[in-house]
């Protein structure tokens, strides 16, 4: 079912790509510029606005790639993708590194300290390492799906960051199905995990499948629930629709969103959203395979799960995935209860914005909120890892157990609740700020 | 798809010898119907060392460095449990001095024991932070016996006739210092941090249960059997040593989480015993008196009587003990080890039987016995 | 049910089974009773179920070799019981010949001595009659000889790996 | 009232768990005052007096009695060397009434028990705080206490040449002293032919040889307990 919807609206994501590529330019000169490729945009603006003088080269390789070829669309596709790729890439790497540094400091100890200050350069060494490494097939294992699986894994995370935003306007493509495309392209995932731990032909890979396909299937409907209550609420499935409407619109006047403060964001909309932010947390933990729900991989238990077999590159996918889908899954809950790239501040929110705004507001509006947007989800990673380094992993039943008896119940309860809340209140928050729906 | 269409069989499950939570090189056939676990086979002797044989070809003082590598993680009862058998065959008497160092030594090494198995128990659960907190407070008593006997963990400490170093003030300092450092703030925390977690409760609670007699018929002693409630120690049962002048509780399980006898109850009696055992150290900090620490001339050489005996030391894992057979030359005729770890794993396959045990629950399971395989296979 | 003295032991068994104890040295360092090998069983069972008795752990079982006596009573095993409730031990010995040394299992009676005899049998080939899966615990399972036997010679190899004496 | 305690159930495990992340966000916080650990290579820990690492040995100190090499359990101390009080072995390591030609310990198979530091007469033989000895190597596993370096092949050929000049020693001994038994024999009979002695002295005499036999029989080269 997952894999039809996805079919289809990676078909409709595709052309919403090709749709942003091919006019992008025309809008942003216009000045009416929406949203769609704007990492593309941004180069382009920087370029054109900024006056990159002429004898940078990366100038010249941009506005070659953007302009002089035959197909515009593609240059722009491509930057979109390699600036998700690279980000999604140094966020790996940091992460893995701020991963051993946060575990290393909960337990006394240091941490990586020897490649580069503080290590900080530990995790390119690690992937250096990993790159250089033999590549192992087993004799008996299924050798094509076990040399796709990686891959399938690692695109499945990276598909999800195609409807996710980065910061205001900053968003691959902002498609109208974002939230059911984010949940819908999670199944490519578990297919993923299901290849490797089959091909391997290993039982304790064939366990942490089996674990994983469960686990992740049952998660799904409690994310699957926060997402219908937060769309129920917001009125649409667009992630930038979304977060726009936390921004509180306290002068919506000339149709920009100006932000508002703390209490427009979901989290805050009605008490239902606080409890339901803690199901998706939860939930989302269990859906990137963090602990304590980490048995797909349950070292102690499974030796390492499905992806006991692999070596080298193919291992590092499997890490990059895992935690590219950390991010997304913290970047998810950003979105959709934290209120987004605003900072909650009325006036730090509205710097830049407006029709008056200068060039330098406009960009320093930009960076902050880069910055604010980033900095959340960041928090919620390092909850993440703050949880993984302090509890126990639980066991397959109880996995079944927190996920059908307490987070669906509880989820149903605050979707229906936040529902009565909306009719009752007439879309008054918690703190009896009503926020306008334009 | 029609059910009488899917085909499902059991599967053989290799658990072993090289697998993160068996604790060494032990290996489980466990045949299983999905995470159900049907049936179990334990299999060891993979780190078999031929303690006994070894030990017909030295001397009775040569042996002592062989008992140091049967149970590495206390090597003090083991040292001590052969030098007490050794000091019934040939009447030998251990000075005050070293009996009260004897305890000493043998608690904190029970602590540093029981630390590591509550680091690991931490571990095979999937908590990995307690298990580094356990480490740096066992890293305090290893530094202690470090500075005392010169080694961290083979110590061939307690010897027949006494100990081999005499206990410094510096070192009695030191000892009081990891009491009043560890006790009872860092036990606190401890509880806090995983006994009392709800996860860690829920994955251990109801889980193997053992009841107390059949824990008996198996041979299960020390804290694994005092987790069914079954108030048995030798310290106070038997007393050797000084341990009939010294106050200390015996803790059994209570079930107070899910049933008696199960893993929590196991992993909470050694937390506790901790707690016994900082308290045995401070009474033979208070009492300790001045004098030699061993017998001088059974310190050269030890030339027992013919004849036989068997004695048993209470042990951080249960009762070691040590049967030893004398011809009167200088070199044992024979020496049998019995190792607590052989007996207690001997009930794994019994307990994965007894209920439904899951892949998961049984490495919980083998981390509550608390085995070591050095000691298993000898 | 209370602890009993080694001779209070000694005489509830001769009262019993008065056939099955051969001797009992009281004066060594550890007493202990010689029983004979086809009595052991009932021995066992009698020690186990006994109230006053009240074996209820096998401690430790030990076989010890000794080929120079001659009067087919070379091989000794030894068995440590204990009782938890009464607080009493007694270490009884059972005398076996050399070249067929067996002796009935207890393992129905105390579960411990499974993997016991097992060890036993493994270091001295003591055949426990009636265990059910007699087969070597500590070494390979396709070993040849018993190591603790006094004339036991070590193999110079163990498939291709070399037995090196250093 | 099952609802209930479906509740507190969650409610119980919720707490115990924000306790326990209160503990690791604590030491997080505070992570550079509850630091234990220290930077290996560059750092190091304070390794006790008795801390019982790879063996020394003060040569001159050694009277070559073999009483470590017995007590060793895993028999891993090979001494080889002569008694005497003028160093019959040229360039050979002088001992105290001995010289020494080999003594090394083998750490493949050391145990580091410290037992052979108990028995030796005069307490030359110790463990130190050396404990990071290692090597890729099998055979660079062994060290010469006499040069406190990796006993070598080089080392080997000096051992067998005094080996070999241990064995020319003694037969020139044996042949020395049967030479003098033979002149004292002669002596002896000449004596007797000529007057007649004391028969205390006599025996006297003999004793006096037969103590001197069993000293000369002592500084016999130990084989190598590995060959």
């Amino acid at each position: 079912m997952n894999l039809f919807a996805f079919t289809t609206i990676f078909a409709q994501a595709g052309k919403g790509l090709g749709e942003f590529a091919g006019d992008y330019s025309s809008k942003w000169d216009a000045g009416t510029y929406d949203g769609g490729l704007v990492f593309a945009g941004i180069i382009k603006w920087l370029v054109t606005t900024w006056g990159v003088p002429e004898w940078v080269p990366l100038s010249s390789i941009l506005n070659g790639v953007l302009e002089a070829s035959v197909f515009p669309e593609i240059g722009a596709l491509l930057i979109t993708i390699g600036l998700v790729f690279g980000f999604v890439n140094i966020f790996a790497i940091g992460a893995v590194w701020s991963e051993r540094k946060v575990s290393a400091h909960m337990q006394c100890r240091l941490g990586p300290m020897e490649v580069g200050p503080h290590g900080i350069l530990q995790t390119v060494a690690d992937g250096l390492k990993l790159l250089a490494k033999e590549d192992i097939i087993p004799r008996l294992a299924d050798k094509p799906l076990f040399a796709l699986a990686p891959a399938i894994v690692f695109a499945g995370v990276l598909m999800r960051f195609v409807p996710l935003p980065f910061g205001d306007q900053l968003i691959a493509s902002d498609l109208d199905l974002g939230l059911f495309f984010i949940a819908a392209v999670g199944a490519v995932e578990v297919l993923g995990v299901i290849m490797a731990g089959w091909s391997s032909n290993n039982k304790w890979s064939l366990f942490g499948t089996i674990r994983t396909a469960t686990q992740m299937v049952s998660y799904e409907i409690p994310i699957g629930l926060a997402f219908i209550t937060v769309i129920i609420c917001s009125g649409s499935f667009s992630l930038m629709e979304i977060v726009n409407q936390q921004g509180g619109s306290l002068n919506a006047s000339d149709g920009y969103v100006y932000g508002g403060w703390i209490w427009h964001w979901n989290l805050f909309r009605n008490p239902f959203m606080l409890v339901l932010s803690i199901t998706y947390f939860i939930a989302s933990l269990a859906e990137c395979k963090r602990s304590p729900f980490d048995l797909p991989e349950a070292e102690s238990e499974l030796v390492s799960g499905f992806h006991t077999e692999y070596t080298g590159m193919r291992f590092a996918l499997f890490f990059l995935a895992e935690y590219a889908a950390m991010y997304l899954v913290a970047a998810v809950a950003v979105v959709i209860f934290l209120g987004g790239w605003w900072s909650g501040i009325y006036p730090l929110d509205a710097l830049g914005l407006g029709p008056e705004a200068t060039t330098l507001a406009k960009t320093l509006g930009l960076l902050i909120k880069i910055g604010v947007f980033l900095s959340k989800a960041f928090a919620l990673v390092f909850v993440q890892m703050w949880v993984r380094w302090t509890l126990p992993r639980i066991r397959l039943d109880q996995m079944m157990y927190v996920c059908w008896k307490v987070l669906l119940p509880i989820s149903l309860v605050c979707l229906i609740g936040s529902c009565l809340w909306e009719l009752a209140s007439g879309g008054a928050s918690v703190f009896g700020f009503g926020i306008v729906v334009e | 798809m029609t059910e009488a269409k899917i085909r499902t069989e059991e599967m053989l499950l290799n658990m072993g010898p090289q697998h993160p939570s068996t604790h060494g090189v032990f290996r489980v056939v466990v045949r299983t119907d999905g995470e159900l676990i049907l049936e179990s086979e334990s299999h060891i002797g993979y780190l078999h060392r031929c303690f006994e044989k070894c030990a017909e070809g030295n001397n009775y003082l040569q042996v002592v460095p062989y008992t140091d590598r049967m149970d590495y993680l206390c090597a003090m009862m083991n040292n001590w449990g052969y030098a007490v058998a050794v000091e019934k065959l040939a009447g030998i008497e251990v000075p005050e001095r070293a009996e009260y160092i004897r305890v000493m030594v043998a608690e904190l090494n029970r602590v540093a024991s029981h630390l590591l198995a509550f680091g690991t128990y931490g571990l095979d659960i999937g908590a990995i932070t307690p298990f580094l907190y356990a480490f740096r407070d066992r890293e305090r008593i290893l530094k202690i016996f470090e500075k005392l006997c010169g080694q961290r963990l083979n110590y061939s400490y307690v010897r027949v006739g006494g100990v081999t170093f005499d206990m410094t003030e510096e070192i009695l300092a030191d000892i009081e210092a990891f009491c009043d450092y560890f006790d009872p703030k860092i036990i606190d925390e401890y509880d806090n941090l995983l006994s009392y977690n709800g996860i860690f409760i829920s994955r251990t609670a109801n889980v193997g249960v053992m009841p107390a007699d059949l824990a008996i018929s198996y041979g299960v002693t020390g804290p694994s059997l005092r987790g069914s409630g079954v108030q048995r120690d030798l310290r106070r049962d038997a007393p050797y040593g000084i341990y009939d002048r010294l106050e200390f509780d015996v803790p059994v399980g209570t079930g107070e989480m899910g049933q008696l006898g199960d893993c929590w109850d196991r992993y909470m009696v050694r937390m506790r015993e901790m707690r016994q055992s900082i308290r045995l150290v401070r009474q033979a900090l208070a009492g300790i008196p001045e004098g030699p620490f061993c017998d001088k001339k059974a310190y050269r050489a030890v030339k027992p009587k013919a004849g036989e005996t068997y004695k048993r030391v209470e042990g951080a894992r249960g009762e070691v003990g040590f049967y030893i057979v004398s011809d009167g030359t200088n070199i044992p005729y024979r020496v049998k080890a019995r190792a607590p770890s052989f007996s207690n794993i001997s009930i794994l396959d019994k307990l994965t039987s007894l209920s439904d045990v899951m892949v998961a629950d049984l490495v919980a399971i083998i981390g509550s016995l608390d085995i070591v395989l050095g000691e298993v296979d000898r | 049910m209370a602890r009993l003295e080694v001779g209070q032991i000694i005489a509830v068994l001769k009262e019993k089974l008065p056939d099955a104890v051969v001797e009992e040295v009281l004066d060594g360092v550890d007493p202990f009773v010689v029983v004979k090998a086809e009595a052991w069983a009932a021995v066992a069972g009698l020690c186990r179920d006994d109230s006053r008795l009240g074996f209820d752990l096998l401690s430790c079982i030990t076989g010890v070799d000794y080929p120079e006596r001659e009067d087919g009573a070379e091989i000794e095993v030894i068995y440590n019981l204990d009782s938890i409730a009464n607080h009493h031990e007694l270490t009884v010995k059972v005398k076996l010949p050399r070249d067929d040394p067996r002796i009935a299992s207890v393992e129905e009676i105390w579960r411990t001595a499974d993997w016991h005899e097992r060890e036993t049998y493994d270091l001295l080939g003591v055949v426990f009659e009636g265990h059910h899966n007699l087969v070597r615990i500590l070494c390979a399972e396709d070993w040849v000889g018993h190591p603790l036997r006094k004339d036991y010679e070590p193999p110079d190899s163990f498939h291709g790996i070399k037995n090196v004496i250093y | 009232m099952i609802p209930c305690a479906y509740f507190m159930n969650i409610f119980k495990v919720a707490r115990s768990i924000w306790i326990g992340m209160g503990i690791t966000l604590k030491y997080f916080l505070n992570h550079k005052k509850t630091l234990c650990t220290i930077q290996y290579p560059r750092e190091k820990d304070l390794i006790p007096a008795r801390h019982r690492g790879i063996h020394y040995l003060e040569t001159e100190k050694c009277v070559l009695c073999w009483k470590c090499s017995d007590i060793c359990p895993v028999d891993c101390i090979y001494i080889e060397g002569v008694r005497g009080v003028d160093g019959p072995l040229q360039g050979g390591y002088r001992g105290q009434k001995a010289t020494l030609s080999k003594f090394t310990v083998d750490y493949t198979v050391c145990i580091f028990c410290g037992l052979c530091e108990e028995p030796c007469p005069p307490k030359c033989i110790w463990l130190g705080p050396e404990f990071d000895y290692h090597s890729t190597d099998r055979t660079m596993m062994e060290k010469n206490l006499l040069s406190d370096e990796v006993y070598t092949e080089s080392d080997e050929v000096f051992v067998e040449w005094a080996r070999g000049e241990n064995e020319r020693l003694q037969e020139e001994k044996k042949k020395q002293k049967e030479a003098e038994k033979a002149a004292k024999a002669a002596e002896k009979a000449a004596a007797v032919a000529v007057a007649e002695e004391t028969p205390a002295e006599a025996a006297e005499e003999t004793t006096e040889e037969a103590s001197a036999e069993a000293a000369e029989e002592n500084p016999e080269v130990e084989g190598d307990a590995a060959e």
